[in-house]
């Protein structure tokens, strides 16, 4: 496991690249539900404020 | 059709006259950066030499982009631009004629200075035809390229910095090119392959390119 | 009024197939990711010349192919979108950008982290990392003149415009820089990608590529979605979803 | 019945997100004249600038003499001649070199160009800079264009600004002139203009606006 880890010297460099990829991959997954969240709160909120409109238009 | 890509040359050729300003400009500029380098490096003569080919072409191709966002700028501002988009010509034809017009303008004094500059950044007296061949057919291409980014980015308030955002990558090939022509010369070898990737890289941005400007010019007014 | 209805329609139906899509490839992703990663780190034998330091190909490579690919995509989309006016074409060259510009920055990054041991330096200007670099500019101008334009359609017309530019460019930029590059530097020590790689080392290497290609599609599919979902939001199949709580 | 120059069916305008107006249709005859009314931003410049294909249409057609655009593009540009708000002149030329430049732009000969300047009353001013010329003088280079360019159609917005009561009245000559001659116009202005002998049809933006204003008509 210490001579995995150690990448023949080289672990730094080694590591450093899959642990980079991984935080820039983290990233775009987290910034796509980040992105449906707000599609989604955006729709709804544009939904309430049309059916309040429609209301208001059927009690007048 | 080529009588209205004279008038357009000619309006714009006439008004440059009348404006001394869009041309002396980037031309100063050009001056002015080529002089900043020995100020930087050091005088060492040898030094110089070899970096020159580079200077002079990263000066002109910083000169380009710089006259090339004033291409469209004024006819924009006042409507002229509109008039052009609507008229029953094929707007890939005018667009043409104004860039041709703006690189006589601003591209064609560069090449006359050049030699000026070859001479102080102590380039050989040799390389100077090769230079000056470069010069032609790169800056004519550099033209045409960046009159795509200037269309893309007239209507825009920040355009400047976008411009050469967009443009400056695209320059490369004929930054590569243009400063190895001279390289070459100065290293004894023939330059016919680099003048002739020049060439063709020329000629496909006059085949493209005024598509390309043509069609940004109509979606600006969407 | 009919070409109207039809371009809502193509919108909603690609929402529903990319939703039923979606979850079948993020679950091969992840298994072709992490097997991938395994028989990469941990089965692939040592290469006898570069040590383990060539194991970062198993990200390098892929993120580099990504970030061709996703240019190509974006190419294509935004010719499509340009002769038919294909909104949907657009939305995907939108959403593509951002992640395409990401993995080109991982390329450049991770290329940079094996050159420091292989060349002795931090950047060096190969030919490869040097056309890479000149790609990630090309990817922050398409997203910055996009983002410029207040007009959204003038702004995903003009950058369309861009992409096709730089599509054209893009071979005639790597001839150029690699030709640069043999003319100042003939003799270059070691080869990125070794042209006769083992069998052991490769079979990892293409489940990562397609690992990253199928990671690209389902957060493509899934940004897409959310902007399909902002663009058409009072539209009624969007308002009846939303009522139904099943966006 | 005079010859049917101008369709529109069905014209549905967007800006961003907003409907400006759906299902507009209506048709231009040759010697009709066309005034749009509306309220300011119920979309009279839009619908000046969709109709001289600056803007694309949302949704509808629009038909020139009974061919439809794209493909009659060019047939139309060449018989239209739009003046927008500003006056597409340059300054540092003469209004004699303006109009020449516009004449070899839409190919029609250059030789009327004084009397179309003597008409507009610039005689005195064709070969001084527009620079050195007032608002209202330049508006009048502006409009001259019209007569130079020999356009069938004119889109006209906000044809008076600038204008004093006499450029109001030679604007009015020219345009019933224009109509009488057989060509049409479409224009739009805040001020009153009375047309000698030429009847000048209302079309009323405001009453054709979609008043959902999330936009869409489905």
């Amino acid at each position: 496991m210490k001579e995995f880890l150690a990448m023949g010297g080289y672990a730094f460099y080694v590591w450093t690249s899959f642990g980079l990829t991984f935080v820039v991959m983290t990233a775009i997954v987290l910034s796509s539900i980040y992105q449906r969240r707000q599609a989604i709160n955006s729709v709804k909120r544009q939904a309430a404020v049309a059916r309040q409109r429609a209301d208001q238009k059927n009690s007048l | 059709m080529l009588e209205a890509f004279n008038a357009v040359l000619n309006r714009d050729l006439r008004l440059a006259m009348r404006r001394r300003g869009d041309w002396v400009n980037p031309l100063v500029f050009f001056v002015i950066v080529i002089s900043l380098f020995p100020l930087g490096v050091g005088p060492d003569t040898e030094l110089l030499r070899q970096i020159a080919p580079g200077i002079i072409w990263v000066a002109s191709l910083l000169a380009t982009l710089l006259a090339s966002e004033t291409l469209f700028r004024a006819d924009f501002d006042d409507g002229s631009l509109e008039q052009l988009v609507l008229s029953s010509q094929p707007l890939s034809v005018l667009v043409l004629a104004k860039v041709l017009a703006h690189w006589l303008i601003t591209g064609l004094p560069l090449l006359f200075l050049s030699p000026l500059v070859a001479v102080v950044l102590q380039l050989q007296g040799r390389s100077i035809p090769a230079l000056m061949a470069s010069l032609l057919l790169g800056t004519l291409t550099l033209s045409l390229v960046a009159a795509i980014g200037a269309a893309l980015t007239v209507g825009l308030r920040k355009g400047g910095v976008l411009l050469a955002l967009l443009v400056l990558p695209l320059f490369i090939p004929v930054l590569i090119f243009g400063s190895s022509s001279v390289l070459a010369v100065e290293g004894g070898f023939p330059v016919q392959a680099h003048l002739s990737m020049l060439g063709a890289l020329f000629l496909l941005s006059l085949a493209l390119a005024p598509l390309a400007i043509a069609a940004s010019l109509r979606i600006i007014y969407e | 009024m009919f070409q109207w209805f039809h371009r809502l329609a193509s919108l909603k139906n690609f929402y529903r197939l990319a939703e039923i899509i979606t979850p079948w490839l993020a679950v091969l992703c992840a298994i072709l990711l992490a097997v991938g990663l395994y028989r990469g780190l941990v089965v692939a034998p040592t290469d006898y010349e570069q040590g383990e330091s060539y194991r970062i190909i198993y990200v390098h490579v892929p993120s580099a192919w990504m970030s061709m690919f996703v240019y190509m995509v974006i190419a294509f989309c935004s010719a499509i979108y340009l002769v038919w006016n294909m909104k949907l074409a657009d939305i995907v060259a939108q959403a593509s950008a951002p992640m395409g510009a990401a993995f080109t920055f991982l390329a450049l990054a991770t290329g940079s982290l094996w050159g420091k041991p292989m060349w002795g330096t931090w950047w060096e200007w190969d030919a490869r990392l040097t056309s890479e670099l000149i790609l990630l500019f090309l990817y922050i101008g398409y997203m910055a003149l996009r983002g410029a334009f207040e007009n959204s359609a003038a702004g995903a017309k003009a950058a369309a415009i861009l992409a096709l530019v730089g599509v054209v460019n893009i071979p005639i930029i790597h001839y150029s820089v690699e030709w640069w590059n043999t003319l100042h530097q003939p003799a270059s020590i070691t080869k990125f990608d070794t042209p006769s790689i083992h069998i052991s080392m490769l079979i990892p290497l293409l489940m990562m590529a397609l690992g990253f290609k199928l990671f690209y599609l389902v957060n493509m599919f899934s940004r897409t979605r959310s902007m399909i979902l902002e663009r058409e939001a009072s539209t009624s199949w969007v308002r009846n979803r939303a009522q139904e709580n099943n966006l | 019945m005079s010859e049917t120059l101008l369709e529109i069916d069905d014209l549905s305008l967007f800006r961003g997100q907003r409907c400006l107006f759906a299902g507009l249709s209506f048709s231009l005859s040759a010697g009709q004249v066309l005034q749009l009314v509306g309220d300011n931003g119920s979309g009279k410049t839009s619908l000046l600038r969709a109709l001289c294909t600056l803007l694309p249409l949302e949704t509808g057609t629009l038909t020139w003499r009974s061919e439809p655009l794209p493909q009659g593009r060019d047939n139309y540009l060449a018989e239209l001649c739009y003046a927008g708000h500003a006056d597409a002149i340059k300054l540092d030329l003469t209004p004699r070199e303006n109009l020449a430049f516009y004449a070899s732009l839409s190919n029609v000969p250059a030789h009327h160009i004084d009397t179309v300047i003597d008409k507009v009353g610039l005689a005195a001013q064709r070969d001084l800079p527009c620079r050195l010329l007032s608002a209202g003088q330049r508006r009048r280079v502006s409009l001259s264009r019209l007569l130079v360019s020999k356009a069938v159609l004119w889109l006209l917005d906000e044809l008076l600004t600038a204008l004093d009561a006499k450029g109001r009245a030679l604007v009015a000559g020219l345009i019933a002139e224009h109509a009488a001659a057989g060509g049409a116009a479409i224009f739009t202005t805040h001020q009153p203009l009375s047309l000698d002998g030429v009847r000048v049809d209302p079309l009323d933006l405001n009453a054709i606006q979609v008043q959902d204003d999330s936009g869409v008509h489905s």
